[in-house]
């Protein structure tokens, strides 16, 4: 308990600080914010996965498609309530995660995340094909769209509720069985650990939690889901983001999602070599630069500043 | 006789923990030394602060030289590395882990073939096979005839006689001296088997939490009580 | 007194306006537009303003990406307080900022698209509105066209499988009207194939003679050298968004035959002698050298989105004037939505706007045009004008 | 500084698994029995190994720097697509296509060789992801790099085998394809005999399994991993020159499609293997350019990524590690 | 009856004979040697025993039912826990946190806290309880073997499978191992089924050896007659015993 003490006091000041937050922030600045709440969530999931199981994706993007296409369908088709919607897309994108996990199981490394990234590829092109229910290439939109405020609030709550799970999920025996698993698939199965099991759970976590990131990120597009959102590129983005924020450890997730939800909009306004490529150039440098500089994210620069400071 | 290798002061350190805090050393050339030392003396680090797989401060010298360089550099002066954990090159074949224990070199390796062959045996019969697939014993085998390959000035060998069957421990420590004594090769050796080790090498040094504790002609440290008592049981 | 202040981006001597544009990625040849509006817009601002009020253009790059559109456009609205959205580019970007924008009652105006959406859903979206002549409209008029004067066609027909070319391939079909039994196969493609032959073989398997393609500019090329390379010579026919003059050569110096496609135009070709003379050639060329001589190149490669951009602007600045000495957002919706044969200098001579309460489509006429010369070529128009909503 | 080691006894590998050959030759005497039946099933076919070989010519560059580092390059599309843009330039200030094509394959070497130091060997080691990240921010680097500099607009460059066609019965066949195929071809068997016969080849994958046992046995592995990075940004760059001609316009997103397809055809050869690379990119051009005509409708454009992918994940799951991939076992 | 015996177990690679119509018997509360030259097949007689292989012909029997159709992960869960030759650690986890993981079959409904208590507990039986909170990575070879013996115990096994503890240590070490391993099997009433080929620490410390060679039964016995058995010395001692002056 008390070895978690500091962690505890650090999250309950992020909590009173996104709560109050909002009042400080122009109705735009609040948009913005609460994408990093949904690049948070999105992040978290992939982290369960590739952090602490190993088994790297680079397709979250396509169960962030399955959570948007919920969110825009139920509402659009049945008028659900939004807030509604979000735990549906938990359960539906755990279930097609658990689905995607068992055929995974056969694969590994490059292999698995090649994979995943077929899984990218595709899936966003799924609503083409079935147009007349999805809405096809112009996208299908939610019957409501939401202010930014109602935005920061559901994404902050969301979000935090995110974390708490996930903390929850990977604190004990399961979280240990997830590392057990990436550090060594033999010694964990000979200490017990039944691969099919966790692996294919670490999926459904993960995959769940991009489906809820994939619900609020339709919402934050206006309640408009459309097949172009969810392309290769997001997943790579949120493969970026976890890496910035640091694989295996929760502790960085929010500045990960920071950088990927805010850069692109701060490059763009960089007047780095006069025109308008300055915002690709400035974000390619940024992401290649956080790597070098950090290579176990920012996550890993916690340890280092305790050394630091056991030092001093 | 002239110094092959010299430590002087020898600190290494993984991260922020200090390993070896000041070793002195020293290997005269055609001569086997054998380390002894505890679990966790320092034993493994002093020969990767030789082959620079650790971070290292102090002065060692080679041949003469003061060694410089990744571990790349040392390979081509001359130094096999046997590390502990063997560092087989699992995915790849038994033939290629010996192609590339000869790394180094250039022209002709098919005599180097034969002679690890006539050491090993079984070796020619395995050479296809994934050598992470081997048993615990070949795997060090394999790795003692990778270095073998090399034809190296300086032998660095750490536990060789790990996971061999007693039969073998003699047979590769009988390799070790008709190497030493026909083509004149320099052995630094760390092993647990004190008793063969001591009476292979001419001198021996005991590491103790990162210094050198003793040092000497084999056959006087034979006789010290300590050694006797921790390393030889009589 | 106070009207202004109540106005967002109204000030006693500017108005502030802004849109998103492709700038960069794959899209990014469209950034002339926006370059050739904000010349056009200096080009006003030297000459007063209007009503004394200087406009002044923000543009933002989205890359197309309407997940990017979105906080870009919040940005202008709620950071930059523009007045109005104008000429913000792309079918997708535009609709994930539709519901936003008429929410907010902030006009969504003169954008550049040609999906049909933005005219017909005036009712339930009244603060949009577009410019150039709608896909269905262009692919109707060359049903009429066929149906006309190519009695005994056989047509195939090769449209990317999204709204865009769907809508080209719907408003064909209603132009051919009860020729439409004469289609013997339509292909789709999706933008990450890299090759067509597939379906250029399909459609010349089928019996073809004649080739409709609304496609984006790679594939209209990749296609017309495609039916070239299997040894297929039908009349071919191209939608007008990827009939610029530089795609036509790519196509001719891959090897395509290009000379004899149609496609169809609504404004005016500076580079043609034939149309030297017109009022708005000589405004374009003079607009383009003074404010934004970069353009030249463009304009003179006979580039129509330079063109575009300066007609965009014009109609702007026609609606402001007409919205009055203290235009308000429905001041300007009013006027864009009232318009009566307004005849901008930059449409094709003869073509003229027409919107009312009902009507939401400004530009409704257009004229065909067809290739000759290969690859050192240039579109000539023959025939009449065909109005693409009736 | 490349010593052939034809002198040493050589490694007799197991033939890749037989039922794999079984399986391709049957498809090859189906193909050609079909083609030979059917017309418009003989271009479908031809035209798919035109395509498909374009594929597999990316796909080589994808799987020397997974022999060397262990790692997929996101970028090597993208540095492809650059190194295109440097010929175009090129050919712009006056150079002929070939001087200009060797040129830029010097240039490319180089470029390879500078991005590895600079970009890549800070992460080196660290990471398998840090280092995909890593080609993900050079994607978007290079990418907004180009478009700065040449905007993105589309570009014509002349085709290096002409405009060509050739018939033969009814199926045209163009000459750039057949120039094609053969810079290929001699592509992979380069790429082979260098991981085959040569020392270095046999380093570099020493380097990328076991960075530091293969340091240990005197392999300079950064040396090492920079050459593969420039001998991948040559290959990339012959990719993208023979991508070029058969796109027909030259713009900035000129790769992204292809590097789809490349990476489908490198896991499908099983990432390690040069011919299967090539055969995997041939097979997915054939697949995809047959699935539609032959599937009953269902299967229309939108379809084809979804459907090409997922025949590839049921191979991968009959074969985990590709058609010629070898499995490495792990023993405790 | 024997707790667990292997029944005319073969096992072949290619053409390597690993395993060949081998039976061998563990009898409860014993320790069983079980040694043999390099290549004879005792680390695969280990991971056939905990299902890493799967057997081509033969039976292996557990408590009298056979487990050959039990998945891997579900042998620690009968009671048969063992370590690596070559030590298969959780490299990024701490020794404290591979220990726990070790006690994954027996944590489900435990307090983390007992577990936690339990674990460090068994570390201290192993006489590492000082390096709990390091990570695995980087420990002296012969710590390591000790963290995956106190990760196999904790899981509360009958059976320990131990192969080559005595890698990496030395004579006073070793010394040390033996009265460990005794310790277990009377105190604890622990099985072991041993494989080492430091011959002092196998001939004093087992009740029964059994030899392999080329995956096949040379000899077994007790440690004093199977040290006296020819075959046994031409194929795998050499004629004098190492290590035993
Ligand atoms: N990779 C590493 N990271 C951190 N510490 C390490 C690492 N390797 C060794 N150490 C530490 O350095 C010290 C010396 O270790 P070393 O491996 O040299 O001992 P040794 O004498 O070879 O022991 P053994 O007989 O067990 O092999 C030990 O305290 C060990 O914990
Ligand atoms: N997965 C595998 N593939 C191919 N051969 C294997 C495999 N596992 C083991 N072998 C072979 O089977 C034989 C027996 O190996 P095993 O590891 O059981 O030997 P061991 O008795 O433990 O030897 P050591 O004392 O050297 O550890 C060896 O020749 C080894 O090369
Ligand atoms: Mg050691
Ligand atoms: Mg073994």
């Amino acid at each position: 308990m008390r070895r978690n003490a500091p962690a505890l006091v650090a999250v309950a000041v992020a909590a009173l600080f996104f709560a109050l937050l909002p009042f400080g922030l122009s109705d735009y600045h609040r948009g913005l914010a609460a994408s990093v709440a949904v690049y948070l969530i999105a992040i978290l999931g992939l982290n369960v996965l590739t952090g602490y199981t190993g088994q790297i994706s680079i397709g979250h993007g396509a169960f962030m498609a399955i959570g948007g296409y919920t969110t825009a369908i139920m509402s659009h088709y049945h008028n659900t309530n939004l807030i509604l919607t979000l735990p549906l897309a938990f359960v539906i994108t755990f279930g097609c995660g658990v689905l995607v996990g068992l055929p995974a199981l056969r694969l590994s490394g490059v292999y698995l995340a090649l994979a995943t990234f077929a899984l990218a590829v595709s899936i966003p092109q799924l609503p083409l094909k079935f147009s007349k229910f999805t809405g096809g290439s112009a996208g299908i939109s939610a019957s409501k769209s939401v202010s930014n405020s109602w935005l920061y609030g559901v994404s902050w709550s969301t979000a935090a509720i995110a974390f708490l799970f996930t903390w929850l999920v990977l604190r004990g025996r399961t979280g240990r069985a997830f590392r057990a698993i990436r550090d060594s698939e033999v010694a964990a199965t000979s200490s017990g650990v039944t691969l099919a099991i966790y692996k294919t759970l670490a999926f459904g976590v993960s995959a769940a939690l991009a489906g809820v990131a994939g619900s609020l990120f339709v919402l934050a597009t206006n309640g408009f889901a459309q097949p172009n959102e969810f392309s290769v590129t997001l997943s790579l983005k949120i493969l970026v983001g976890a890496a910035v924020a640091g694989l295996g450890s929760l502790w960085g997730v929010l500045l990960g999602a920071a950088f990927i939800a805010l850069l692109p909009t701060l490059s763009a306004s960089a007047p780095l070599i006069g025109s308008a490529h300055g915002q690709d150039v400035v974000f390619g440098l940024f992401v290649i630069v956080v790597m070098i500089l950090l290579p176990t994210g920012v996550a890993g620069l916690i340890p280092r500043l305790r050394r630091l400071r056991v030092k001093a | 006789m002239t110094a092959l290798l010299e430590l002087r002061d020898v600190h290494a350190r993984y991260g922020p923990v200090n390993a070896l805090h000041g070793v002195s050393l020293t290997v005269d050339e055609g001569e086997i030394v054998a380390v002894l030392g505890a679990n966790g003396a320092g034993k493994t680090t002093t020969l990767r602060a030789i082959s620079h797989t650790v971070h290292r401060d102090g002065e060692i010298r080679f041949a003469g030289n003061a060694l410089r360089g990744g571990p790349e550099a040392v390979a081509r002066l001359g130094v096999a590395h046997v590390p502990e954990g063997r560092g087989t090159f699992s995915e790849l074949t038994v033939w290629e882990n010996l192609r590339l224990g000869a790394y180094t070199r250039r022209g002709n390796l098919k005599d180097d073939f034969a002679r690890v062959g006539s050491y090993f045996p079984w070796l020619e019969d395995r050479r296809h096979q994934q050598a992470g697939t081997l048993s615990g014993g070949e795997q060090q085998m394999l790795a003692l005839a990778r270095a073998f390959m090399q034809r190296p000035r300086l032998l660095m060998l750490d536990e060789p006689s790990l996971g061999l069957a007693p039969l073998l421990v003699t047979e590769v420590f009988r390799i070790v001296q008709e190497l030493n004594e026909n083509e004149g090769v320099t052995v630094l050796v760390v092993e647990q088997n004190a008793h063969i080790a001591l009476q292979l090498a001419q001198t021996a040094y005991v590491l103790e939490v990162g210094r050198v504790a003793l040092s000497g002609p084999s056959a006087d440290l034979q006789q010290h009580e300590s050694v006797r008592r921790s390393y030889l049981g009589y | 007194f106070g009207a202004h202040r109540a106005t967002p981006g109204v000030t006693s001597t500017t108005i502030t306006i802004g849109g998103t544009f492709p700038l960069t990625g794959v899209a990014s040849l469209y950034k002339t537009i926006p370059a050739a509006e904000g010349a056009y817009f200096a080009y006003v601002n030297a000459h007063g303003g209007v009503n004394g009020r200087t406009i002044n253009f923000k543009v933002l790059d989205d890359a197309y990406d309407p997940s990017k559109t979105v906080p870009l456009t919040q940005q202008l609205v709620e950071q930059d307080g523009i007045f109005a959205d104008f000429g913000s580019l792309g079918t997708a970007p535009n609709l994930s900022i539709w519901s936003y924008l008429n929410q907010h009652k902030v006009p969504q105006v003169l954008i550049a698209t040609g999906d049909s959406y933005w005219g017909f859903s005036a009712k339930k979206y009244p603060w949009t509105i577009g410019y150039q002549p709608d896909y269905p409209g262009e692919g109707k008029v060359y049903g009429k066209y066929i149906a006309a004067n190519m009695p005994n066609a056989k047509i195939g027909v090769l449209y990317q499988n999204d709204a865009f070319g769907k809508n080209y391939f719907a408003g064909l079909r209603v132009g051919l009207g009860a020729k439409k039994s004469q289609i013997v196969s339509s292909q789709s493609y999706d933008p990450t194939q890299t090759s067509l032959v597939q379906q250029i073989l399909a459609l010349k398997a089928a019996g073809a003679d004649t080739f409709a393609i609304f496609a984006l500019p790679s594939q209209a090329i990749t296609a017309l050298v495609t039916a070239t390379k299997v040894g297929w010579t039908p009349t071919t026919f191209l939608g007008n968004v990827s009939a610029d003059p530089v795609f036509m050569k790519i196509a001719a110096q891959n090897g395509a035959n290009v000379d004899g496609v149609i496609s169809t135009s609504y404004l005016v070709d500076p580079t043609l002698a034939s149309q030297a003379n017109l009022p708005g050639v000589a405004l374009a060329k003079s607009i383009i050298s003074t404010y934004a001589p970069p353009l030249l190149p463009s304009l003179n490669a006979a580039d129509a989105n330079v063109v575009y951009g300066l007609g965009a602007a014009w109609t702007f600045v026609y609606a402001l004037k007409k919205a009055g000495k203290n235009p308000t957002r429905a001041g300007l919706m009013k006027a864009l939505k009232s318009m009566k044969n307004v005849k901008d200098p930059f449409l094709y001579p003869g073509i003229t706007m027409n919107t009312s309460a009902k009507d939401n489509f400004p530009t409704e006429q257009e004229i065909l045009v067809k290739w000759a010369g290969g690859a050192t070529g240039d579109w000539a128009a023959f025939g009449k004008l065909y109005n693409n909503v009736r | 500084m490349v010593e052939l080691a034809r002198k040493l006894p050589l490694p007799q590998r197991r033939f890749p698994a037989s039922p794999v050959l079984l399986l391709l030759a049957a498809a090859c005497i189906f193909l050609t029995v079909e083609s030979l039946r059917s017309t418009i099933f003989a271009q479908l076919t031809v035209a798919g190994v035109a395509t498909g070989v374009v594929y597999g010519s990316l796909a080589l560059a994808l799987v020397l720097i997974y022999r060397a580092t262990e790692v997929i390059n996101f970028a090597q599309g993208e540095m492809a697509m650059a190194m295109v843009y440097v010929a175009y330039q090129l050919t712009l200030w006056g150079l002929a296509y070939w001087e200009a094509f060797f040129l830029t394959l010097a240039i490319a070497f180089v470029f390879g060789v500078v991005t590895q130091r600079v970009f890549i060997r800070p992460v080196q080691g660290r990471s398998v992801i840090a280092v995909v990240i890593v080609t993900v921010g050079l994607f978007i680097l290079i990418d907004g790099l180009v478009e700065w500099k040449w905007s993105a607009n589309q570009r014509f460059m002349q085709a290096p085998f002409g405009n060509k066609i050739y018939h033969l019965g009814n199926v045209p066949i163009a000459r750039q394809d057949l120039g094609t195929i053969v810079i290929t071809l001699i592509s992979v068997s380069a790429l082979w005999a260098f991981f085959r016969f040569t020392k270095l080849g046999l380093g570099m994958r020493a380097g990328a399994l076991r960075p530091a046992a293969a340091r240990l046995v005197g392999v300079r592995t950064n040396a090492l991993l920079a050459v593969g990075w420039g001998l991948a940004a040559v290959l990339g760059a012959v990719a993208g020159l023979m991508t070029e001609p058969a796109e027909y316009v030259l713009q900035p997103t000129l790769m992204q499609p292809v590097l789809l397809y490349a990476f489908a055809a490198a896991v499908l050869g099983g990432l390690e293997s040069p011919g299967g690379a090539l055969v995997g990119g041939i097979a997915l051009g054939i697949f995809l350019n047959l699935l539609p005509s032959h599937s009953w409708g269902f299967v229309t454009s939108a379809l084809e990524l979804p459907v090409a992918f997922a025949a590839l994940l049921v191979v991968l799951l009959i074969k985990p590690t590709g058609l010629f991939g070898h499995r490495t076992v792990r023993k405790v | 009856m024997a707790l667990l015996s292997l029944q005319n177990a073969t096992l072949r690679f290619g053409g390597i004979v690993a395993l060949d119509d081998v039976s061998l018997a563990v009898e409860p509360g014993t320790i069983a040697g079980l040694i043999g030259p390099n290549g004879a097949g005792k680390t695969t007689a280990f991971n056939v025993i905990t299902r890493l292989y799967r057997l081509e012909s033969g039976d292996v029997t557990f408590d009298g039912r056979s487990i050959l159709r039990t998945p891997p992960s579900r042998i620690v869960r009968l009671g048969i826990a063992r370590t690596f030759q070559n030590v298969e650690l959780f490299p990024t986890m701490t020794v404290l946190e591979n220990v726990l993981v070790g006690a994954h079959t027996t944590s489900l409904f435990e307090r983390e806290a007992n577990v936690r208590r339990s674990a460090l507990e068994t570390l201290d039986l192993v006489g590492i309880g000082n390096v709990a909170h390091l990570p695995a990575a980087g420990l002296p070879f012969g710590t390591m073997k000790r963290v995956e013996m106190a990760r196999a115990l904790v899981s509360k096994p009958r059976l320990l499978l131990l192969d080559e503890p005595a890698g990496g240590l030395n004579h006073e070490e070793v010394e040390e191992l033996a009265l460990f391993l005794r310790r277990l099997r009377d105190e604890l009433k622990l099985s072991v089924l041993l494989v080492e080929h430091h011959m002092n620490l196998v001939m004093r410390v087992s009740d029964h050896v059994h030899v392999l060679n080329f995956g096949r039964t040379i000899a077994s016995g007790p440690p004093a007659e199977v040290q006296r058995d020819p075959k046994v010395i031409e194929a795998y001692l050499g004629g004098e015993l190492e290590g035993a002056a």
